[in-house]
């Protein structure tokens, strides 16, 4: 006999933060103004932590709290990600096949570029993320492509993100409805509940930024994705922007998607557009 | 191929400070893979640091040493330029070994 | 701390010129492993303990006081089992040996380090716990052993899945 | 606003008395099959979904088809309730937005 069980069986999560309270001014903005949501954006967590610099939000959870950030610089001494970097210095110049090199697909030969990605490409009418460009360029030149998620594309990216440490993201909206739709479907997403937790993005990197989900400390939503590719000692190794996508999705119980579909790629190009000035930071150390 | 050892050594006029992150897997032998399969230890067992031929300082390792392992001393000696070698040997008897200047 | 081109701070973490070390070679140790720090030996018996008291047995023959000459600097709540920086300092004068143990790990001991004269007593290393544990560090000075204990919360993180 | 419950659809209530056959079994994996595949045309299929068809299909395979019934029926219960987070996030998500 069925015992009547209800399907949503919380996780404790859900418990621990069912608790709270979240009221929102409901003003119905209905025309998409991503102006004015990254004004929105920052004043909300400038307001929330307001002892924090613009630039400590892209250090993500040891902006939040004390020891943590003591075990950050610990680490920070020599990082683990320095031999992504390395490797991804060496790779970048290696000629492929057909002797050329990654130099040649990307602006001022790949260098302190990081900042500008993801952007919307106006042929294609999508969002194109870093990791895209990389392996459309091994393609473009006879290359298989990477995985998305680690390795060869951590290192690349981590070295790519290396050259523009400190500068600032820099995202563009192009005037072109596609842009503002895809940059309005990032947004969606990044505020859609999933999975059987019912949790969205934003359940906790906007309600709960600095709280602990057992050992770990959340991450504000702000600069989140500066700080990519990121090592993470979880993993103990090196992990792309759509790694991290995927094992949320995974930890809230929803099924993820692959990692460059158009919902990544949308909900990357919404949160580097929201965090534009604050610094580069990657490849990141995190917990 | 690139050795696995990285090395900064500055020295401040009587004290030099040596740093290293080593590239290794430091499997313990407890971890289970994805398949449920243990995971079989392979771990770096002794790490050895060398100046003008004498040991600064010696290291014995087991399973509960990170993944790509950091390690930091000091030592009383030592000025810029001096060599400073550095080598391991892991369980299964592999070796890899550096020399770095002091800066 | 501002993220300008993030050059890697340098931490020197002495305290202190440590003292003349003299090497206690000459110490009997009743039929016991001489000082750790006159063999290069790999100590085999000592990682294969489940204990602390039996490693640090095979490992310095001999028991450990406490002692609040040793500062042992480890985080309260972990980050992260698989990394967890830890390191120590100590005033005691003639270090020859420092090591480390995590109660609660398979294997209980994790680094066993042999200072030579000269060589600062001071030592910091990332290590893995399994969970919650009593880290300790023994400082073998002049022939003796002092140890100090310091507790280290570690638990996963995320919410499941 | 307080996180919502997402209530579930409407169970099954308590099945006929007797043991599940094979048949109530195909039924009930079909159903929860099809309601799965919605959740994924909406893209929001839930992991425990999968996981829980699995289980009910080892069951079958062990012939427990009242314990595979049992598990196909929570399947679809599940994926039902995977389908209103969908719809209902159309909207909801908003509540949320930082303005």
């Amino acid at each position: 006999m069925m015992k009547l069980g209800s399907a949503i069986r919380l996780g404790f999560c859900a418990l621990a933060l069912a608790a709270l309270a979240f009221a929102l001014p409901a003003i119905a903005a209905d025309k998409v103004d991503p102006v004015a949501d990254a004004k929105a954006f920052k004043k909300f967590f400038y307001d929330k932590f307001p002892k924090l610099k613009p630039e400590d939000f892209v250090n993500g959870p040891y902006s939040m709290d004390e020891g943590l950030h003591k075990q950050w610089v610990e680490k920070e001494q020599f990082p683990p990600y320095e031999f992504a970097v390395e490797a991804g210095k060496e790779m970048f110049t290696k000629p492929f096949k057909n002797g050329k090199t990654y130099e040649d697909c990307f602006p001022n030969k790949g260098i302190g570029i990081r900042q500008n990605y993801p952007y919307f490409d106006e042929k294609e009418g999508k969002v194109i993320t870093l990791e895209l460009a990389l392996n459309r360029c091994r393609e473009a030149n006879g290359e298989a492509p990477y995985s998305y998620v680690k390795d060869e594309m951590a290192s690349l990216t981590a070295y790519m993100a290396y050259t523009s440490r400190g500068k600032p993201m820099d995202i563009k909206i192009p005037d072109d409805p596609r842009a503002l739709a895809a940059y309005e479907q990032g947004k969606e997403y990044f505020y859609s509940r999933r999975g059987q937790l019912n949790f969205s993005c934003a359940t906790c990197h906007v309600q709960s930024p600095g709280e602990r989900v057992r050992t770990e400390v959340l991450a504000p939503a702000l600069g989140i994705v500066n700080a990519m590719p990121i090592y993470r000692s979880e993993w103990s190794g090196m992990g792309t922007t759509s790694r991290r996508f995927v094992t949320c999705n995974s930890q809230v119980r929803g099924v993820p998607f692959n990692p460059q579909d158009d919902e990544y790629r949308n909900v990357e190009y919404y949160l580097s557009y929201v965090a534009n000035g604050l610094p580069i930071s990657g490849p990141g150390a995190r917990p | 191929m690139a050795s696995t050892i990285r090395v900064r050594a500055t020295n401040n006029g009587d004290i030099t400070e040596v740093q290293a992150l080593i590239q290794h897997p430091m499997d313990s032998g407890f971890v289970k893979d994805s398949k449920g399969e243990l995971i079989p230890a392979h771990f770096i067992q002794q790490l050895t640091f060398e100046h003008d031929g004498k040991p600064v300082f010696l290291a014995d390792w087991g399973g509960g040493i990170s993944k790509d392992p950091y390690v930091k001393f000091a030592f009383k000696g030592g000025k810029k330029g001096d060599e400073l070698k550095v080598s391991w040997v892991d369980n299964k008897g592999a070796t890899d070994s550096t020399t770095a200047k002091i800066g | 701390m501002s993220i300008t081109e993030r050059q890697f701070s340098r931490r020197v973490i002495l305290q202190g010129a440590g003292a003349v070390a003299l090497v206690g070679l000459g110490s009997v140790s009743l039929g016991l492993p001489a000082l750790a720090a006159a063999n290069d030996k790999y100590p085999e018996e000592a990682f294969k303990q489940k204990s602390d008291a039996d490693a640090i047995k095979a490992l310095y023959g001999k028991a450990a006081e406490a002692s609040d000459k040793i500062k042992l600097d480890a985080p309260e709540i972990a980050e992260n089992g698989a990394v967890v920086p830890v390191s120590v300092t100590t005033t005691l004068p003639d270090v020859t040996s420092i090591s480390f143990l995590v109660a609660e790990n398979p294997i209980v001991l994790v680094a066993s380090y042999r200072l030579p004269a000269g060589t600062v007593p001071a030592v910091a290393n990332r290590i893995k716990m399994a969970k919650t544990s009593k880290v300790t560090v023994l400082v073998e000075a002049g022939g003796k052993l002092f140890r100090t204990d310091k507790e280290v919360k570690v638990t996963v993180g995320g919410c499941g899945g | 606003m307080k996180i919502r419950l997402v209530l579930l659809a409407a169970l099954l209530t308590a099945g006929s008395a007797f043991a599940a056959s094979e048949a109530d079994y195909k039924a009930a994996y079909a159903a929860a099959e099809a309601a799965n595949k919605e959740a994924g045309a909406l893209r929001n299929q839930w992991t425990t979904t999968a996981s829980t068809l699995a289980a009910a299909k080892k069951a079958a395979d062990a012939g427990d088809f009242d314990k595979a019934t049992a598990a196909a029926k929570e399947a679809e219960a599940l994926a039902k309730a995977s389908i209103f987070q969908a719809t209902s996030e159309k909207t909801l998500w908003k509540d949320l937005e930082i303005r």
